[in-house]
């Protein structure tokens, strides 16, 4: 039989337990909810049309022009009609007559400009499809404020993942082309470029915080190195906005010094701290009879360090450069600041570039439709790289418990 | 069951998840004496003594069969309030453990968790515990000091000072004194003296001198099995069992 | 000591949190965003409007205009600011009203020699046929094109009007809101772009388009080429009472008055 | 080449590194102060944007920031309490491990994207501080369980086997005796922490939006320092405006001074008392 005092132990214990536990599951319920947003928008452009239906909107018409489509009146102009494939006729009245319009609907067309074709419009009449899949007949009105318009928007029909991920031209706006190719090239470009940057002078560093700086000194660099990894990737974006890229402009004599480049530099500093506590952490950790060993047999210090003591710190170190990796592909705001932001497939470090993450953050605010969904697929991309990386440093701290 | 038994333990086994540590122990532990176990290191006699306060229910991979009662009660039975078997069994353990408190918040951290609140009542438990435990003129002046900054000996004593605090009943001791340098080890010796007038000792100890010295009776453990236990002298003079007396005369361990 | 760090946390903590007490200072806000062309003219009429209507809070903010745009669909604004016509998607669903016209100035360093251009020319810089000043009369320089980030309404418009909608030459530098094609321009001796006429001044350079003057007067008589409308973005049942008058005062004589300074107005196209 | 040689060149590149690395900190910190200490005044710190201050910003990074670890430094510290003392080895343990890894590899922009598709539109709050802050509140979170974590297995064992001992219960041994010594730990990450946070740029561009006014309430937009020094770094015309840019990166990197010092501050005293 339980006290009254144990009973009310046990629940008190049950509840802390359980809320303990909620917490802890937070971060699942965080992953889930991303890993949905980001993918359950991401897919959709590669499954479906944009659009069910196709629609029609009648710009500057009036009720009291008597407006006619197929046959049925129409007064309230602030909504689309929707329009099934096939032949439509639009009547309505002018001072001049009556005019008709004649609307040929073919969603499944392959030619985006034959999705929508307009037959005996009036004279003054402009066809404009410079953006596809909406064809807008503009119909000259007496002030150049009053031109009607008849615009037609056809759905898009899915999008290929190969033309999104091989595809060389990021067109969103008008021609409707969704190809990330440049932008994965940018960000490879931007980040292994880092990393040939970052990580050697990384690891030299680590060495020398670990294995040859005196006591005093050490107890300098550490603070150094932590408030490096403190700077916001803004200040360093800003940085390399008023100084590198007049630099390489200066040097290169190009029109403007944004470009790979500079985006390589900054980021190359940006891993530094990333690259070179990593690479400190993993060498103190290697147990001192290694050195010794070493020492004994009459290698110099040097020697011991490099031939020694980094093999046995090697996965840590490796370590290290994957989180570098993983910090330059996950950098914007310093990226956009100093790369030029262009989304072509650069021909050389000088070129302007722009990274899979830039795109994301330069157009997120103002996309919509198929468009917003196309940032998210980026999104994914960006989700799968991170996954890798993280099996990579998974695999190697497996490794490091092996020895 | 003689009526001046606390703990009656019928062939207790206990698993580390597939490893056997503790072979069908039987034994009773009678009330107010010292009861001493002895053996080579890795015999089980520390496992054991923390069945007695389930200290092992700590680790996850432990399973226990067979019985151990307290006064006649089952302590692993599913409806004993765990927090309260501790309170009346006490435990010291080998490296003395002061919280990072002052003095003072160690010795009543005990009442305090069983919600006495009143300050005058803690002011008296910790004058009380800490002259128990013979440390009450080395600190009564410092009591808002940090624990950690006593010696050795006092932190232990002072670990004695919490323990008795709980008014146990019974106060196990895991090799207490084996950290301590000789002089502080002869104080806390002297002051098991005193100790087992009021409580019953159940005291774990590698040194066969220190059984002689201070414990009534005395069990003797190898590899998780009880081979031989009673009267100290009885032990140490003429012991039934080889391999007591091998064990004994320093034969091996 | 542990009650020393357990205060330090809980004042960090309090600290920040009591930035948050919310002192809504009682006046009814008005949420505006997009253009930053617009953002200019928002930025004559606003104090003008507070002036007038003490209880009435601007929040204004430039992203641009097909931020604002989306912004106002969404309902998280009152107000869209836009510097170009909707596209058909855009328009379904809310209502607009032409509160200014703008002429779009082609812009160049102070000291480059090129005065004037014609629409073809432009529009061969910007797709990237033509490179060097020298091709255009100008120093034997390579031509450094700049032009706004794709949410601009003045780049809309601007693509519109040339006929280069997603044609625009990859080396082209793209820079947030009209002040950053300005900073770029009035600093880069080879630079070309384009900004809101009302956005000129003496740091820069207009050019003339087809012969014509980037003037409000050229854009009044409908001779300068690249124009555009100003254009507010809102839905006409969920207006709130505040931005009613907003938009009333706006389109009314006051607002156009503000207009006429430095755009054009429009007295009669509100419908 | 001899193996002298060999031992100089590698030393000499060891070096060279070193020197280019705190070279690099002297040459960012020393160009951006040089530049903005000049500017920074009462009136700059105080004054409205308008003015070409920056007060705004400071009240919404520090709104941002006090959501934030209002948030996730309760739930933070009880899931690293759940891990170190409660966990055992299950298949769902592991599962929130990967979990909170994952969620702390993220790139900062997807954070922002799923700020503005779940807090902005889902909830409707719109493009508010509060929506800025739940998102930076999801992304701090690895970091408060990790350093926690590590701040709570530094307490010795015996610790806690010496409150269980005098029959205190295991809730009353963590809140009495685990988290009071692993305290300092905690508090040197959260106040790191807070170091991450204002740096941060990306999400909160997207969720909390470019409004220079002063916010009211924490249902309003508002930019902060670094979305502020983000814009000003790409519109800035005249001398006027770099000057308020390199300011504002100069506050910046002032906050992240302050704030290390503070972190090495309270990790110094955690020596003292471990004595």
């Amino acid at each position: 039989m339980q006290s009254a005092n144990h009973k009310r132990k046990n629940i008190i214990e049950w509840f802390w337990k359980n809320l303990f536990l909620l917490m802890a599951t937070v971060s699942i319920i965080s992953v889930v909810t991303i890993g949905f947003f980001v993918i359950s928008n991401g897919v959709k452009p590669f499954f479906g049309p944009s659009s069910d239906t196709t629609i029609v909107y009648l710009e500057k018409f009036k009720a009291t022009d008597q407006v006619r489509l197929d046959g049925e009146l129409l007064t309230d102009f602030k909504e689309a009609f929707p329009l099934t494939d096939g032949e439509h006729t639009l009547v309505y009245n002018t001072p001049q007559g009556e005019e008709t319009i004649n609307i040929t609907i073919d969603s499944q067309n392959e030619d985006p400009a034959q999705t929508a074709v307009f037959s005996d419009e009036p004279e003054s009449s402009k066809l404009d499809d410079s953006v596809k899949y909406t064809s807008i007949l503009d119909i000259k009105g007496e002030t150049p404020v009053g031109n009607r318009k008849v615009s037609v928007v056809v759905p898009e029909p899915a999008y290929s993942v190969t033309d999104f991920l091989f595809g060389s031209e990021w067109k969103p706006t008008a021609l409707k082309l969704y190809g990330i190719l440049p932008m994965i090239l940018g960000t490879l470009g931007v980040t292994i470029g880092a990393l040939i940057l970052g990580v050697p002078i990384g690891i030299l560093t680590g060495v020398y915080i670990a294995e040859l700086a005196p006591k005093r000194v050490a107890q300098f660099l550490r603070p150094a190195v932590e408030l490096l990894a403190g700077i916001p990737s803004v200040v360093f974006g800003f940085f390399g906005l008023m100084v590198i890229v007049p630099l390489i402009q200066q040097i290169f004599g190009l029109a403007s010094g944004t470009s790979m480049l500079a985006a390589i530099i900054i980021l190359g500093v940006m891993i530094l701290p990333t690259v070179i506590s990593m690479t400190e952490t993993s060498l103190r950790a290697v147990p001192n009879y290694y050195r010794e060993g070493s020492l004994a047999l009459g290698a110099t210090k040097i020697q011991t360090i490099f031939s020694v003591t980094i093999r046995a710190a090697r996965s840590g170190i490796l370590t290290g450069v994957v989180l570098g990796f993983g910090r330059a592909v996950g950098e914007t705001m310093a990226v956009i600041l100093v790369a030029g932001n262009s989304p072509q497939v650069p021909d050389s470090i000088l070129s302007s570039v722009r990274t899979l993450t830039s795109t994301v953050a330069l157009e997120m605010s103002y996309a919509s439709g198929r468009h917003s969904e196309m940032l998210y697929a980026i999104g994914i991309v960006l989700f799968i790289f991170i996954v890798l990386l993280n099996l990579a440093i998974m695999r190697l701290n497996k490794k490091a418990g092996d020895h | 069951m003689a009526e001046n038994n606390k703990f009656e333990v019928e062939n207790l086994d206990l698993f580390y998840g597939e490893f056997q540590a503790l072979k069908s122990i039987t034994m009773d532990i009678e009330a107010n004496k010292v009861t001493a176990f002895i053996g080579p290191s890795g015999c089980g006699k520390s496992t054991f003594l923390r069945t007695l306060n389930r200290m092992n229910d700590l680790i996850d991979t432990v399973r226990i069969d067979g019985e151990i009662k307290l006064d006649g009660q089952d302590i692993y039975k599913k409806d004993v309030d765990v927090t309260d078997l501790r309170r009346r069994v006490g435990m010291v353990f080998q490296k003395p453990n002061p919280f990072p408190m002052s003095i003072y918040d160690n010795v009543v951290y005990g009442p305090r968790a069983q919600g006495i609140k009143d300050k005058k009542k803690l002011d008296e438990i910790a004058e009380s515990s800490l002259r128990a435990a013979a440390l009450w003129d080395e600190v009564k002046d410092k009591l808002n000091k940090s624990g950690l900054a006593l010696s050795g000996g006092q932190q232990q004593r002072l670990c004695i000072a919490r323990t008795i605090a709980m008014k146990p009943e019974i106060i196990l001791m895991d090799e207490p004194t084996s950290a301590l340098d000789p002089i502080a080890t002869l104080k806390v010796e002297q002051l098991m003296e005193e100790l087992k007038k009021e409580y019953t000792i159940v005291i774990v100890t590698h040194s066969m001198q220190q059984a002689a010295r201070i414990s009534d009776t005395t069990a003797f453990f190898l590899m998780g099995e009880l081979i031989e236990m009673g009267d100290t002298n009885d032990i140490f003079s003429n012991p039934k069992k080889q391999q007591t007396e091998d064990y004994i005369t320093g034969r091996f361990g | 000591m542990k009650k020393v760090i357990g205060i330090a946390t809980m004042c960090v903590l309090a600290m920040s949190l009591s930035a948050c007490g919310s002192s809504n200072d009682g006046k009814d806000r008005v949420m505006i965003s997009g253009s930053s062309s617009v953002n200019v003219l928002m930025e004559e009429l606003e104090p003008v409007f507070e002036a007038k209507y003490e209880n009435i809070d601007l929040k204004i903010s430039a992203s641009g205009s097909s931020d604002g745009i989306k912004a106002a669909k969404e309902g998280t604004v009152n107000f869209g600011m836009s510097s170009r016509s909707l596209t058909p998607e855009e328009k379904s669903g809310v209502d607009e009203s032409i509160i200014a016209m703008d002429g779009i100035g082609v812009i160049v360093n102070a000291n480059n020699p090129v005065t004037d251009l014609t629409i073809e020319q432009i529009a061969k810089i910007y797709t990237g046929e033509v490179t060097n000043w020298s091709e255009l009369g100008g120093a034997d320089l390579p031509i450094a094109v700049v032009a706004r980030e794709s949410a601009s309404g003045t780049r809309g418009a601007f693509e519109e009007i040339l006929g280069i909608k997603d044609q625009m030459t990859t080396d082209a530098k793209e820079f947030n809101g009209t002040g950053g094609v300005k900073s770029e321009v009035s600093q880069n001796p080879n630079a070309i772009g384009y900004i809101s006429l009302g956005s000129i001044d003496e740091t820069i350079k207009a050019l003339k388009v087809e012969g014509i003057e980037a003037s409000e007067a050229n854009i009044q008589n409908d001779s300068y080429a690249i124009a555009r409308p100003f254009i507010l973005i809102y839905e006409e049942n969920s207006l709130t009472q505040s931005s009613q008058t907003f938009l009333e005062w706006v389109l009314g004589p006051e607002g156009q008055a503000v207009v006429a300074e430095e755009f054009v107005s429009v007295e009669n196209t509100a419908e | 080449m001899s193996r002298k040689t060999k031992d100089l060149l590698m030393k000499a590149l060891i070096m060279f590194s070193t020197i280019f690395t705190v070279g690099v900190l002297v040459i960012i910190i020393g160009y951006i102060f040089i530049q903005g200490m000049g500017h920074l005044s009462f009136d700059f710190i105080f004054g409205s944007a308008e003015t070409g201050g920056i007060w705004p910003m400071i009240v919404s990074t520090m709104y941002i920031v006090g959501i934030s670890l209002a948030i996730s430094v309760p739930v933070g510290i009880m899931a690293a309490i759940y891990l170190t003392e409660y966990a055992k080895q299950t298949k769902f343990v592991s599962l929130i491990r990967l979990a909170t890894q994952s969620l702390a590899g993220i790139p900062s922009i997807i954070f922002g994207l799923f700020g503005l598709a779940l807090f902005v539109r889902a909830f409707g709050l719109n493009v508010s501080i509060l929506s800025a802050g739940f998102t930076l509140a999801i992304m701090n979170l690895p970091v408060i369980i990790r350093a926690t974590e590590e701040a709570l297995k530094s307490v010795p064992q015996s610790y806690r086997e010496g409150s269980l001992g005098l029959g205190a219960t295991k809730i009353q041994t963590i809140w009495k005796v685990v988290l009071p010594s692993a305290l300092p730990g905690i508090l040197t990450a959260v106040i790191l922490a807070i170091g991450r946070i204002v740096g941060e740029s990306a999400p909160v561009l997207l969720t909390a939006g470019v409004l220079k006014d002063l916010p009211t309430s924490v249902f309003d937009g508002g930019r902060t320092l670094t979305v502020h020094l983000y814009l000003l770094a790409q519109e800035a015309i005249s001398p006027e405006d770099f000057q308020i840019a390199f300011a504002t990166a100069t506050v910046l990197i002032i906050i992240v001074l302050v704030i290390n010092l503070i972190a090495r501050f309270v990790s110094a005293k955690l020596d003292k008392t471990k004595a």
